[in-house]
């Protein structure tokens, strides 16, 4: 069980101070996609939209480049206060590392970390939008909503049919691949557009690659439609010890995504592109 | 089970302090609630780089991995001397340990207006003076040389009667000479290292710079070594105590910092790995120095 | 499928050389017997460094392994000019490459000497002049200081009409200043880095240095930040073409120092872990300029 | 096979210029130590006493300190052309790395490296005294003298049973153990000075720690026998490189271990302590 989702992201479930030590107990695939499980009796309860910063126990480093050194951010997939799932793509040599273990090795957790999301507000209808591994904290977020007896449409775009069969892990949701290989031919940020053409009155939770998320972002505010939006940013420590995961807020000046989100209404944000990069 | 000491006339209750830059005690009580302050991992808390005016930072990214450390170009984002008094003073004056407030001027005049204005603050027990800002001139670091470096303190000195630590900057020919020339202008202590300047190539290929800023500074387990022999280095030429730091991530490398000379050490990119790194180094330390006691 | 490369005149078949004091062409043949000469893994080769009167070189231990890379103090023995022109020359002439050779001295005097004596050579390609070597009056590196190592280069400069490259050290404040003087005195090129300087705390805990001669240097993946910025500094300042080392062990290693600015890589500590390591970088850096030809 | 004996150290077993990736094909526990056993059907017939310089092909680093960096050096216990073997002692992050390794996990091999032993001179009777993990080089030298019908007397040296496990490795072998917990009680050095004063016209080939190797080294000077001692050194490169490896001569200067040694004859040495070291 995940903790209830908090009325606005003022709340969030306190990470114990020390990194724990966990067992893996499980690892599945899902097509490209890794799930590793863990126990973590002394896990709090996390939001859906937490973090947690997680190294191997063992032989960390010695990859590529003698990578990785720091551990690496990984959201809550699901947790239920004895063990903790979380959602892995290999991309290089931290989650390589991650994606090598198997039951019985250790691994170094710290958190949950940062503001997840907060309740769909008044009786908007919850639409879930999420690109390739970012539907990781969604689907927490979708088990809540259900469980409060809430609608919470899932949107999910992928590249091709070997990364859709992460959709598996949602209760149930739309699926797009930019092959077509399975589900829709398309974006799905064109999911999403038509979801909202057909009924607007609702708020959209968005995870994924900076472009995607950019498109979310320009499309609920031309429509007017809130949104809550998970970056990622690459992070050193995860509880805003290094100022390194910095984003620049509308407002002026930046926020540390580590403890100022990940989540953010996406009202706050100028842009969820990294300076420079095209859409 | 670890031994107070006295340091600059402060009593410690540890050897084991933070580098500045490295732990956000406020963020760290939103992240972790009380247990932060009810467990605080260090003897005393230094503060990051505060200027007199807010700086925004550095455009990401701003980190980069390297081997055995890695790289930052944070640019010293800070509300400025007025922010730093109203919003975070109160809140760092609330740890369980003293506060040692960490400036940086780009000139004299700069300079002199933060510690006067630090110095007015009682709740502050210690002032860190960060010399690795680059001459506007030069493009050398501040503290780069022992002449410039020895006239700013100099100035300074007189503007308070807290400790004064000079932090000095690694990018040097000859940091034992510039460790003196912050003696003999007064300084009550110099801490050291700080980062190595360094570059960090773009992942893609492309030869472009990764860091928004160009370039940044390396830290880590990678720069220990070049620590240690500026520690000792300077340790060899100075009476003043010695803060050392620069890759210190066990009790076993801290034990090495204070047999090069240090007779504090402070946990810097350690603690990005793991929240209660000072409070390892700490225990790891004791351990070593009372090795019955451990078992 | 690698392109020539002109280097201070000379026609190199590419881009990497060895670093000085890292390869030693003559024990590798003892080794792998003619394999390595048939296959050599560099475009030129660079000799260790050579002094004027025979040098032991330190008491052992030489070696410390450092996080991502590692602590030497191996102390530059050699046989001395003499024997080296009669020993070690007529091998190391024989190798299928142009070849450097690395002096060192003392004082201005002996560095004339040296480079007198090699000019006469006309199986020497190069002379590279290592400036790391400790000046006796300040200890710090003969090149750490601008005006000191432009009066040297001045000095020796007019005694040879070969290449005359300057590897600088990385112990200074401002290396692209003292490369500039460099390149006033009239150098044809520079190299860098070499090592910096460092600690090897015993592993015994004792506090003692480990290295047999106290201090030595850090060299390896740690160092290639410190390496691109120290390369990309001094490129932007100097006309005369760099040769870029410190960390490389691959060719996308090489493609950022050359990215960086340098016409040349060397491949130091790598060759330690791999023989062929310099084989291992051209290739690797050929593929990232042909991407398709490489498939 | 190995190579025969040459006789004298002027020959040695060129190394292919290049690291080899092997397979690991058994991994074996002597009591206290490890032996690995490789396909290596590429690998030269090495001599006896020459070494290889070795590293695991996965994950070699990121220990404590984040070493290993260098690959590490050892003796080759045996090879027949087809496989080699290596004994391991667990002292530090390279060697508990590779005694990690299990069947089919790859390791990066250069070698054979170095002089070896040569044939002992007329009839002298070969004596090969060892100390712990120093046995190593001795093994593929007993196994020689023995095809070459000549006679090998091994007397072996451990800290207790569970390392005198390891003189199972030999054809036959005397053991002594400091706490007298298998063979004698006390140092292999006593058994070797009563085989030396039971018949002097003998050749010692030793190779152990430094004290227990000059105490072998200062009994044959005496006794004016001859001796070839593998020595250890810390090395970097393992062919001569990096000048890391030095030992001083008698005669004055250094040399370099990994090329002039490991075997040296024991009249060259001054001594076989470290400058400072205590026996
Ligand atoms: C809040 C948050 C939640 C996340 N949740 C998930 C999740 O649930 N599942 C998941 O799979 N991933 C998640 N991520 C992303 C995950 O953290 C990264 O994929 C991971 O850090 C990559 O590490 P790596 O070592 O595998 O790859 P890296 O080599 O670190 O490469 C990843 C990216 O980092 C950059 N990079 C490359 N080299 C360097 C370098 N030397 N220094 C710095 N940056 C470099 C490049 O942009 C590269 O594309 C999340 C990230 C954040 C911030
Ligand atoms: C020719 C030769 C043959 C050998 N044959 C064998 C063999 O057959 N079997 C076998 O088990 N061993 C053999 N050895 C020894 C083996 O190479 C070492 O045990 C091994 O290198 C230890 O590596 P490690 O990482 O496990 O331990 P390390 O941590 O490297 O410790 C080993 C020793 O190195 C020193 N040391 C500690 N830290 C450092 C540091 N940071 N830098 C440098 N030195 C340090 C200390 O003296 C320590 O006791 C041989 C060595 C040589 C030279
Ligand atoms: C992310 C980061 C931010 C830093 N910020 C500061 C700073 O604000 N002021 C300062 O004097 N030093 C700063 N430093 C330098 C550290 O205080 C320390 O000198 C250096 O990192 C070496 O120690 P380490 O290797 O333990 O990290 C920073 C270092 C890092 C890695
Ligand atoms: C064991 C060793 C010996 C070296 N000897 C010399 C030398 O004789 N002369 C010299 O100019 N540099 C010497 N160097 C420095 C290297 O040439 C090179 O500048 C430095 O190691 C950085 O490159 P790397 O990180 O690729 O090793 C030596 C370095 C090592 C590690
Ligand atoms: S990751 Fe360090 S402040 Fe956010
Ligand atoms: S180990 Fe490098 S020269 Fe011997």
């Amino acid at each position: 069980m995940s903790a209830a989702l908090p009325p606005d992201g003022g709340s969030r479930t306190l990470a114990p101070l020390e990194r724990r030590l966990l067992e893996v107990v499980e690892r599945r695939e899902h097509g490209a996609y890794v799930v590793l499980a863990a126990e973590d009796p002394d896990g709090p309860a996390p939001q859906p939209g937490q973090f947690c910063m997680v190294a191997a126990a063992e032989r960390w480093g010695a990859g590529a480049d003698e990578r990785p050194f720091l551990p690496r951010a990984f959201s809550v997939l699901r947790a239920d206060g004895k063990r903790i799932e979380l959602l892995l793509e290999d991309v290089g040599p931290g989650t390589r590392r991650l994606c090598e273990l198997r039951p019985g090795d250790g691994l170094r957790l710290l958190g949950p970390l940062g503001r997840g999301f907060s309740a769909p507000p008044g009786d908007r209808r919850a639409i879930l939008c999420g690109g390739g591994v970012g539907m990781a904290p969604l689907a927490m977020l979708q088990d809540e909503l259900l469980a409060g007896g809430r609608d919470a449409v899932v949107l999910l775009g992928f590249r091709d049919a070997e990364h859709a069969a992460g959709a598996k892990l949602f209760a149930r949701a739309r699926v797009a691949t930019d092959d077509g290989s399975a589900g829709r031919r398309g974006l799905v940020t064109e999911l999403l557009a038509e979801e909202l053409a057909r009924d607007p009155v609702a708020i959209v939770y968005g995870c994924g690659p900076p472009a995607m998320l950019e498109t979310v972002r320009a499309l609920c505010e031309r429509l007017e439609i809130p949104a809550q939006l998970a970056l990622e940013a690459g992070m050193a420590c995860g509880f805003g010890a290094c100022y390194g995961c910095v984003v620049p807020l509308r407002e002026g000046g930046n926020a540390r995504v580590c403890v100022d989100g990940p989540v953010f209404d996406a009202e706050r944000l100028a842009s969820c592109l990294a300076p420079g990069e095209a859409a | 089970m670890s031994e107070a000491v006295r340091f600059c006339g402060l009593e410690l209750d540890h050897r084991v302090i933070n580098a500045s830059g490295t732990f956000d005690a406020i963020a760290a009580q939103r992240v972790f609630g009380d247990e932060i302050v009810l467990r605080f991992p260090f003897a005393a808390f230094v503060s990051k780089t505060i200027t007199l005016e807010p700086r925004a930072g550095n455009p990401p990214p701003r980190l980069y991995e390297a081997p055995a450390g890695m790289i930052n170009s944070i640019g010293l984002p800070n509300r400025g001397l007025l922010g730093y008094l109203e919003h975070d003073l109160p809140q760092l004056a609330a740890l369980p340990v003293p506060l040692v407030t960490n400036v940086m001027g780009s000139t004299a005049d700069e300079v002199a207006r933060l510690v006067e204005a630090i110095d007015a603050r009682a709740e502050v027990a210690a002032i860190e003076l960060n010399v690795s800002c680059p001459n506007v001139e030069t493009g050398l670091d501040l503290g780069a040389d022992p002449r410039l470096l020895g006239r700013l303190v100099d100035e300074v000195r007189p503007l308070t009667g807290k400790p004064l630590i000079v932090k000095l900057t690694p990018n040097t020919a000859d940091v034992a000479a510039v460790a003196q020339a912050a003696e003999a202008a007064g300084a009550d202590a110099v801490s050291l290292i700080n980062t190595l300047r360094a570059f960090a190539a773009h992942p893609d290929g492309s030869g472009r710079a990764w860091l928004g800023a160009g370039t940044g500074g390396l830290s880590g387990p990678a720069v220990r070594a070049v620590a240690l022999a500026q520690i000792a280095a300077v340790s060899a030429r100075v009476e003043i105590p010695v803060v050392g730091m620069g890759g210190i991530a066990s009790g076993r490398h801290a034990r090495q910092a204070i047999d090069a000379g240090a007779t504090l050490v402070a946990v810097g990119t350690e603690s990005f790995r793991d929240p209660l790194a000072g409070e390892r180094v700490r225990l790891g330390l004791d351990a070593l120095e009372h090795p019955r006691a451990a078992r």
